[in-house]
């Protein structure tokens, strides 16, 4: 991959918007943390699919972005959720299966979301977010709202044909979505180039979709990057690409022993060191910073203390909310 | 328009809930400038214009999905796949997306969508243009399914399943497009999960529906002449359906047979005889029967294909058996 | 291995299989490498090299459609969806292609080949990873449907899958893959269809199959203290099911309750219960009941997710309104 | 689309082949006429879609295979059956419904097979023979064999995602099939570019995939392109992609009005007309082609009068006939 330009010298009219994916960095960093550790303590079931090494990639993304924006994400999704403004709070709740979780408790991590801010969703089937996205954008132009719809996607998703589909009705269409490819060069337990034989740049052309391809460990190129685009989308409504080149620094999910694993991706730098050292050139203090972090990670805790108070989902009212509205006869 | 048919029903249905309500989109396969492989859109694209009826690419998943999120975003998408068959390319969508979104996010949104499915043979379509798979989505919690048999019932059942919040299955029968009947004025409300009683009769409940409906009114008439009276109830919705009206009829009648086009084994059929072998055991007189479609494909000839459907002489037979 | 795994004996069935005859080959996302998401297939690669035991993209359709494609022109391949929620991405290849093609094609070819789906809750996995829908495939004539729930039973109906013309669905239970069981040497042969009587009573039958058997046995060991005798008949094949032996212990029990963690509503045992509601009528001296997860999604919650596998706490209620 | 550059002199030890091509079109074009007209004379019901127009595409691409090779063909696969060496009577036998047709009256013309010459069907789903290919081909790998699977589909199933799926394990398994997608400008009753916002040779570019572009109106061209490709492939087993741009001269299907259709595609030629002008200017005289017409006719008519004097199929053992072998339980 082609190394990004020599940076040029601390513009420090950036300084607060830097400080700030600092923040949110870490704020997903720890939250993940916090999940391996809750997961590695059986208190959470189930799967959990951390983002961990890929932060720059939903936070660049998500700066980009205004509330009534939506996104629809991947079976790795909190640092979506986050990054899109979802309450630390509620997404605790929720991943702890709490009655007071945004999806009261029903969704955990694998299926997350927050609709008040746009956040679609998780998706437990890969590629799944994908069409999501489409219709969700279609809704944006019908209402004329002048939203974008976020497209997430893996790199083992490509090989799934809805990538195909989507991406011939978004640029027939004119719809105004922006796909987001997080390339982390796994497909679960396998490395993605022993099953994908295309190449995404090429494909983004066969449809006509202007794309951007650049490594996702850097915070400040990705939200330049996705800021372009989303801006581009918005003006003339039609569908980008952005593929982030990422490191998955952890497993597949937690509990994965990763013995399939063999040193990969060693030239991505983990996105938070990236950015504390261009913090550090900056002029930032090393005290800031860490500053910064601790903060965050207080935040965190607090909403995990929250969550951890909160009350065990319950079966009895759930089993009977299947439906918006019942119908008349018995079923639940 | 004297007497309308049913595809003119569901054309009404779909201008009037599109008039009504601007969050209301058409997607699907020639659906605007075609108007639809069996014409049921005809007229809309001019009305409505090309961003509310669109033609979509041959793509039936991301059509399907694309209506999933378009609905979680505030529009009301109304979706053809051409042939039931198809949705077999669909089916993550539906199954995965729509119908679980409601109770997995924790009740923050709906998905109010209409997948409109043309089901059913005799046209010699062959194996992958005939099937009946409504059975299916009845077994999906979050899906709600019907399947009008009148020109009536298309028409109130279309708006009822587009002002629905669920998303909801709606099953045309291809043999019925071009039955005519009556449409009331003003048409009637008909709630998703009622059934209607077609015929009332005192001897055996035939419970059906989609295009075995007239021919078990045949079979009623044919019957009636033998003295043998039957009460044929039109379920009209599937998913969720009216256990309350069958449950009435079979005290009434205390003999059971469920009458459908789909595949007898493992079909919507089993349900009612399963749930009526539970609730109205205490009812039955004789074994509950069914009569469904035997348990072969459809094929293109056309011998097969009519013997394949479940005539109402096969209904008749079954008539007798439950009566003997 | 004094005690193999039901996962062991899968192993080894595709193993033998594979050593037997050449054609068989196994194709699925991480099979290979990784062995498989639940570890049925560790170590074939190594054994069977990359050609026969093969990783493939995450491309379900394209996936079951080779295997049609490949068992037309020779090959018996063995495909694993990773979960049976993903088969919705598939259900063209195996539902219009692999069921209609011996029938569509007057029977000039056959389509050998096997889709393994593992179903089932009871691990937190939520919605879109727990579901049990063998009750789709059931209602599809041309396929043939089988859910082991014995470590032997996994073994011998691989080997009857494998060895079949057709297209078969093999379902495997998650919460199954780690039981531990007798492993008869040599293996014994099960044909596809047969039903096992799991335990003889002569009260009530129980007929189930997959996860629910064990809970079912237990149900059976509680109520014995109480002097009350089930019968516990393991289905093993869901299409084409064992009429003939559920029908049997009917006349011993003359009551029938049909147990499975597929949904109730218009799941598999809605086929069964129909069906001795019509053949095993005059058997009959109570409802017949079923017992299967409530009308829901599953959920991500521990709490939810226990409460919706039906437990032999349930059946054990069933039981006694049958016998009241 | 390019012109092809303009033809050098008659080639004569090419003739026998082209006089060969000159019949085997003129027996599809009139097997179809006649399908034309038992279908509006009430004599076959269902659909018929006829490749009218595109006969040049079975017969070259055809003209590359051998027995042993496969092909799984669309809806429009009249010509395919034909050119791949399907027998006329149990063509006709099948799509007259006969208890004696290739597939004993249950597929009819949109599913027709024959399996004992590698035709594996035409399919009533879009795409739907595309995986079918794939599989056929990954057969032919395994056992070595050196045969080749040919994959059809339209310009109307560019949309559906199994394209993507099918280009990116041939492409990644380097399977030994040729993709033949005839563009005839329609998906249905809606113009192709109407819902199609892909390129096709950048999207084969993408996977990898070596492919060739060319005017389908041409016998000559496309036998030669399709040699080409399928000898490639036999060499070095990768596969190939062949799109060939066509004129649909028929409605989607019989019965189709055409409404909707302006003049479209008028530059492409009848490839008949286009190949008699060639055999004329190689010498070949009027009569003769004249001549192979007639013997062609009288063929095709010889078939459809055994056809329709075959028994009609019937439900009876049809209905049991579902499985190639019964299970233990009552079904059928
Ligand atoms: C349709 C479907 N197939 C398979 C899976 C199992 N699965 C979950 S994540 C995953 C790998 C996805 O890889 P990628 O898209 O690159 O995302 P990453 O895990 O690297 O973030 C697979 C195969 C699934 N959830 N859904
Ligand atoms: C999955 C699926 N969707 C839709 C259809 C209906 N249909 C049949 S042919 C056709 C158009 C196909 O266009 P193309 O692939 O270009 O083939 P052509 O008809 O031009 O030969 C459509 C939409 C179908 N048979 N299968
Ligand atoms: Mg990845
Ligand atoms: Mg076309």
């Amino acid at each position: 991959m082609r190394k990004q330009k020599a940076e040029s010298g601390p513009d420090t009219a950036q300084l607060p918007r830097w400080l700030d994916f600092h923040r949110s960095m870490h704020i997903i960093r720890q939250v993940e943390s916090r999940l391996a550790t809750l997961f590695a303590d059986g208190e959470i079931p189930g799967f959990i699919h951390l983002s961990i090494g890929q932060e720059a990639s939903a936070v660049g993304v998500c700066a980009a972005l205004e509330l009534a924006d939506t996104i629809a994400s991947t079976h790795r999704g909190h640092g979506h959720a986050v990054a899109k403004g979802m309450a630390l709070d509620r997404f605790f709740l929720e991943i702890l299966g709490k009655d007071e979780g945004a999806c009261r408790g029903r969704s955990g991590s694998m299926h997350i979301a927050d609709m008040g801010v746009g956040m679609l969703g998780a998706n437990g089937i890969v590629g799944g977010g994908l069409p999501l996205a489409i219709g969700s954008a279609l809704a944006h132009k019908l209402k004329g709202n002048g939203a974008v719809a976020v497209a997430c996607f893996g790199d083992g998703a490509m090989a799934e044909g809805i990538l195909h589909e989507a991406l011939n009705i978004a640029s027939l269409w004119k719809l105004p979505v922006l796909f987001v490819c997080d390339n982390n060069g796994w497909s679960e337990f396998s490395a993605t180039k022993d099953v994908i034989s295309l190449d995404l740049p090429q494909l983004a052309r066969a449809f006509g979709i202007a794309s951007r391809h650049l490594r996702g460990d850097d915070v400040v190129a990705v939200a330049e990057a996705a800021g372009q685009l989303v801006d581009a989308i918005r003006g003339d409504g039609a569908p980008r690409l952005i593929e982030l080149h990422t490191r998955r620094i952890r497993g597949h999910f937690e509990g994965d022993a990763q013995r399939y694993r063999h040193d990969d991706a060693a030239d991505r730098e983990d996105p938070l060191v990236n950015h504390e050292s261009r913090l550090l050139r900056a002029g930032v203090t090393p005290e800031r910073l860490a500053e910064i972090a601790e903060a965050a990670r207080g935040e965190v805790e607090a909403a995990l203390q929250i969550a951890r108070a909160g009350r065990a989902a319950c079966a009895v009212g759930a089993l009977d909310a299947v439906y918006a509205q019942r119908g008349a006869a018995r079923y639940g | 328009m004297a007497e309308p048919r049913v595809r003119d029903a569901l054309n009404r249905a779909l201008a009037d809930a599109m008039a009504a309500d601007e969050r209301v989109v058409l997607l699907g396969e020639d659906i605007a400038g075609f108007g639809g492989s069996f014409g049921v859109t005809k007229g809309l694209l001019d009305r409505f214009g090309p961003e509310r009826v669109r033609d979509t690419p041959i793509s039936e998943a991301i059509i399907a999905g694309a209506a999933v999120g378009a609905a979680m975003s505030g529009l009301r998408p109304v979706v053809e796949i051409m042939f039931m068959d198809f949705v077999t390319l669909a089916m993550d969508a539906i199954v995965n997306q729509a119908a679980k979104a409601h109770f997995m996010f924790g009740g923050q949104c709906s998905v109010p969508m209409v997948v409109r499915l043309p089901h059913g043979g005799g046209i010699s379509a062959g194996p992958q243009h005939s099937q009946c798979l409504e059975a299916w989505f009845a077994h999906i919690p979050g899906l709600k399914v019907v399947c009008p048999a009148t020109v009536g019932d298309s028409y109130s059942l279309m708006r009822a399943a587009i002002d629905d919040p669920d998303p909801v299955i709606f099953i045309e029968n291809k043999a019925l497009y071009a039955l005519k009947g009556d449409m009331p004025d003003p048409p009637a409300a008909v709630a998703i999960g009622e059934a209607a009683v077609a015929r009332g009769g005192r001897d055996v409940t035939i419970v059906t529906y989609g295009a075995c409906l007239g021919h078990a009114l045949d079979a009623a008439k044919a019957l009636a002449s033998a003295g043998i009276e039957l009460e044929v109830i039109d379920l009209r919705s599937i998913l969720p359906w009216d256990e309350a009206a069958v449950l009435r009829s079979l005290q009434r009648t205390h003999r059971l047979i469920v009458y459908h086009e789909a595949v007898e084994a493992f079909g919507p059929g089993a349900e009612i005889a399963a749930r009526m072998a539970d609730i109205g055991f205490d009812e039955l007189d004789a074994p509950i029967l069914r009569v469904g479609s035997p348990f072969a494909p459809a094929a293109f000839s056309k011998e097969i294909d009519s013997a394949f459907f479940p005539s109402s002489a096969r209904l008749i037979e079954a008539v007798r058996r439950i009566l003997a």
